[in-house]
């Protein structure tokens, strides 16, 4: 797998990578969204995209949320393989009804006479000053709807593997990237690169404890990793990569060999995925698990714009590393 | 009368006795005898619209429907006895018994599929005709509402839409006076609905939809433009909802004279029934005939899905997601 | 609490008294919604109000979700204490955006300078053939936002007492209640009783398996506990009654005590509402628990029309008995 | 010229010229020192527009604003040190720090706040109006947004039931031609902005928006329509962002020379300095005072707020829910 040509690439350019390729590869696949089109996404995701493919496969819409997402939802019924771009992922609020109670269920109400074939990319998170409507962390909302899968991939090469295999899936994909981590640079292989959704990914291997994260904060789970190694402690960071399907059998096995499990996410921790993932594997690996899982995301209350107080409640690398520190003291 | 045109009026009569008699047999049979469940929206009365509309469109036009959609489907050429099984829940429906009466698709027919959700069809509506049109296709699609949808965000933003990126979409308003109990009075800032789209350019039509010629000679224009300018139209029918809101709606807020005689004398099979005697297209005795062979294929398609088969329960696992999920 | 005259009302009549007397002892507090006024809601909540109070505080509105909680949040800033209806749980989809994005996050964003009395009642369940878009329980959505309480009565006292608690608030409450359920049957206190938000109930006591539920699912459980009792297992019924604020000591106090616990929700499993308190009473309660705690919920798709598929996807009283005889076998 | 005249003129003047240095000062002297967070989308051209309106409201008028509101709030009498504070993430700021450049508010100044989610401000605003009217109060809200906003669902749904129910809102629409970078000929169906309320009844109006006095005029007359007859009004109002969409935008998708040339030309600032200045209002000695007296004014704001202090991360924890609950 780590054979071929390598290319360093940042989030950006890896899911923009991703969707040229596509695009090449697929005369049905269309990107619609808001500014995508000359602008290149205001985190510069299509850049290049509209001038290669022309503005008929790269449409920029009004500001019209439901529409974006409910006329995606009626191209893939028509027969193209579209790529909704919302802009904020607060704002799948607006396309909710579209992905939750049309997309995601379409297919299953017609008793499978449709495919879906949908994505719908969103940039999630705060970090960066955007405030309490721009900030959000909500894959939870779609990780409990039958019928989506839910994407978060957290380094570049997973993000265009990701990306690929999400576009030529038959079923709706809600694919959440990070807002602050579209810099994030890593290795990507030159050649093409299917990353099938539903396989979990060690990024770590480790002894002592598990850790699931995803997103951003899997790879500030690495640093953590990093410098908690230096003191003797060996984390095993596995990386979901799609939370639906979920991977259980991964992040149980890793959990069976260190005994621990800690999820650590940038959503709120309460009613947030780690729950959903604690409940799971303290069901199926009761008997291996030493100690009560741990998790570690953002206290209840909205992202605050004042930097110390973002700070606060968006989990650092220090606190990351502090709170496994002591949990496995 | 030519006798094209009678051919023509004839496939009017026939198709609106087959959504009625369909609809009867709802109301008199399966809701007594509680064959359905949930809720079910019955077309008596509007189904000059369904008939007229869908005579105006091609085989290989799309349709999208409502919670109101059992006369959509069976003018769309859905097959009665896969809704009467749908709608009862049997596994020979058109959807398998998952979807019921609000869900009601028939993907070979084109009829795309129901969507209750008020609104939310007009943008999938909208996404479709996009495909239609990025294919290169001359395929045209029907968005049928009611009155009450104009209201909702999502059919302002696929009007919108569809009128800048100019696709190829019939917007079809069935104005029936209410949206359950809500009189469009007490809902719509202005009541020319005609011109609930003017804010899209739309120049909206107003048409008389209890008479099937008018709704078909309307509709054939609206879907020439459409289809050969790619552009959308914009329909407004005046009609009334002779039932009530559902099954179980017991009409508390309008009152019993205003259905029973205004209304009632506008029936738009009694319409079409009497013009066609007045000027002798056609004869009593084969009005007669007509109703007793639609009736009866009725009869057949009811009886026969009465007796189809359940699904086993965990069939409710099935269908949440393709099996083929990387090409 | 229990003297007092005791009058039997259906969980409809408990809401409609709650409204009523709110009504009448505020005038700030205003209804509205669609099909609230003549007509009574589709469910009859609230049957007799507009020719009590006027079409001024009893306002039907057209289809557009969006603005009825926009402009309840509106009215609420402006003065009032607004109790909206969505009609379906599943359309609060389309006013998600108001309540998620606005309504829990005005006072916050204003550094404490607004209070946001509004109240967004819907009722969500399936259980009567209402098919896939009319049938979901999406409390978890709600659950998970800081800003929003969220309240789930399981029977016809507490409904009117919460909903009286949720009038008063001056926070942005989400009050769910369930469509099959309204018909369901139960002693109402006839002089006036607030019942405070975060406060859960035992509704059952018993020694071996405490059973946390709400809604209608609490009394399926109810039902479970009689037939379980005949076999000699005797089972802690506890009913958070709010899932936000969620009393957790309640639940860890029966806990400790049965040293087991299940929980059981009509929503899907998966990402339900279940797995945060499962992961919260590991957290809490690990040395207490004598095994893995149970999740019952609703199987992995949308809700179907037909009778059999959608009542092997509810979980049925016959279900739980067996999942919890099973567990403590 | 009457001294009534001239006074308001001043006015004008003075409240243009604070809206102007201290956006001037977001983008010279916080943005390049990096001492805010997000973005900020300045109101550089558009300043006629608040400064028009806001004097045709009364102090305790209501105002609900958006992403682009810097100039609103200061218009509306919101202290600049207060704004400045809350841009820098201050205790200080109007909101303590909580909300930023995009979520100011000041109940005191009846500013209600920002709202930067597109389009839905106007239902907020037309909930207000209905607890406005439902009190006996003749206030109005005046809601600002941009002209991407009217294509958002929310828009609509607020708009058609401020008309139904008759309520006190003015919906400002300033139109400054681009939503970030999509320019109106690509969002909106028809060009004719103040047509896009046509469907609720709504008679638009189109306004200079650069003209000050061209935009207090419509203001007040729609201000008195509204207050008096207690219904909606809706104005548009020509203009254009001098700036980027925000503070980071490179602006790669409008030609250069279309800001430098056609539109310099049109600065409300400059504009009203020349008429005032051409008919003898005042003489340039005293716009060089007004000008060094309200950048004094900004500076110190800005100076003090930049030594305020900032909140404890703690903090974060406070006003998610009010302290008393049950009343
Ligand atoms: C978004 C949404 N809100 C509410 C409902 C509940 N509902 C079902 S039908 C209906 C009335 C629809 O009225 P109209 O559009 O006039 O159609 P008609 O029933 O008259 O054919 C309502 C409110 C819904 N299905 N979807
Ligand atoms: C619902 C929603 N979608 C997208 C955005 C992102 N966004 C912020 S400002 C903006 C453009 C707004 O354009 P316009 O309404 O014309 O106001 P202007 O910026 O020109 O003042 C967009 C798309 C948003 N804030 N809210
Ligand atoms: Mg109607
Ligand atoms: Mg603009």
């Amino acid at each position: 797998m780590e054979k071929g040509r390598m290319r360093n690439l940042t989030m950006t350019a890896a899911l923009n990578t991703a969707l040229r390729e596509e695009m090449r590869r697929d005369e049905t696949v269309i990107v619609m969204g808001e500014d995508i089109g000359v602008y290149g996404g205001v985190y510069g995701v299509t850049i290049g995209l509209q001038r290669e493919f022309g503005p008929d496969r790269v449409r920029d819409t009004p500001i019209s949320e439901m529409a974006i997402a409910g006329m995606a939802l009626g191209a893939a019924l028509g027969g193209l393989r579209p790529v909704a771009e919302i802009m904020y992922c607060d704002f799948l609020a607006h396309a909710a009804d579209a992905i939750v109670n049309n997309a995601a269920k379409w297919r299953y109400m017609s008793g499978g006479q449709y495919a879906l074939p949908l994505v719908v990319r969103s940039p999630a998170g705060g970090g960066g000053g955007t405030a309490a409507q721009h900030s959000q962390s909500l894959e939870a909302w779609f990780t409990h709807i039958p019928g989506l899968k839910v994407v978060m991939p957290s380094v570049p090469r997973d993000a265009r593997g990701l990306l690929k295999a999400a576009i030529r899936d038959d079923n709706p994909v809600v694919f959440i990237e990070h807002k602050h981590h579209y810099t994030y640079k890593g290795e990507v292989p030159a050649e093409e690169e299917i990353i099938p959704l539903g396989v979990a990914d060690v990024k770590r291997a480790g002894t002592d404890l598990t850790v699931v994260s995803w997103s951003r904060h899997l790879t500030l789970c690495l640093e953590a990793a990093e410098i908690l190694a230096a003191e003797g402690i060996s984390l095993e960071v596995v990386d979901p990569r799609t939370l639906q399907p979920l991977d259980l059998a991964t992040i149980c096995q890793s959990v069976a060999k260190t005994g621990r499990l800690a999820v650590v996410h940038e959503a709120v921790l309460f009613g947030g995925f780690g729950g959903e993932i604690v409940a799971q594997v303290v069901q199926e690996c009761w008997g291996d698990l030493k100690q009560p899982p741990l998790r570690i995301g953002a206290p209840f209350c909205p992202i605050p714009y004042s930097e110390p107080m973002e700070s606060f409640v968006i989990p650092q690398v220090t606190t990351i590393v502090d709170r496994l520190r002591a949990y496995l003291a | 009368m030519e006798t094209k045109d009678r051919e023509l009026l004839l496939h009017f009569y026939e198709d609106m006795l087959r959504i009625r008699f369909f609809e009867e047999k709802v109301r008199d049979v399966l809701l007594p005898q509680r064959l359905f469940r949930g809720s079910s929206h019955l077309y008596i009365g509007q189904e000059a619209i369904a008939v007229g509309v869908t005579h105006a469109l091609r085989d290989d036009d799309y349709v999208i429907s409502t919670h109101r959609g059992h006369g959509h489907a069976l003018a769309k050429g859905v097959d009665p006895y896969a809704m009467f099984s749908e709608i009862m829940g049997r596994t020979t429906g058109c959807c398998q018994g998952y979807g019921g009466s609000m869900h009601l698709a028939d993907a070979s027919r084109r009829f795309v599929g129901e969507d209750p959700v008020i609104g939310s069809n007009s943008p999938i509506a909208a996404g479709l005709a996009l495909a239609v049109k990025q294919r290169g296709s001359d395929q045209v699609v029907a968005n049928y509402f009611g009155e009450g949808a104009v209201n909702a965000g999502a059919f302002h933003e696929a009007a919108n839409l569809a009128a800048l990126w100019q696709l190829p979409v019939l917007f079809l308003c069935e104005n029936n006076l209410y949206a359950i109990s809500v009189p469009v009075e007490q809902s719509s800032a202005i009541q020319d609905l005609e011109n609930r789209a003017c804010s899209y350019g739309l120049a909206g039509r107003r048409v008389n939809g209890q008479d099937v010629m008018a709704v078909y000679n309307a509709a054939r224009e609206a879907v020439a433009a459409t289809r050969q300018q790619s552009r959308p139209s914009y329909l407004v029918f005046d009609t009334y909802r002779f039932e009530g809101h559902h099954t179980a709606d017991k009409e508390t807020y309008r009152p019993a004279e205003e259905a029973v005689e205004e209304f009632r004398a506008r029936d738009p099979v009694h319409l079409l029934e009497k013009a066609m005697i007045d000027d002798h297209t056609v004869d009593i005795p084969t009005t007669i005939a007509y109703r007793d062979r639609v009736r009866e294929e009725i009869d057949a398609a009811f009886d026969r899905a009465r007796e189809a088969p359940w699904p086993a329960p965990e069939q409710a696992l099935r269908f949440v997601y393709t099996e083929s999920e990387v090409r």
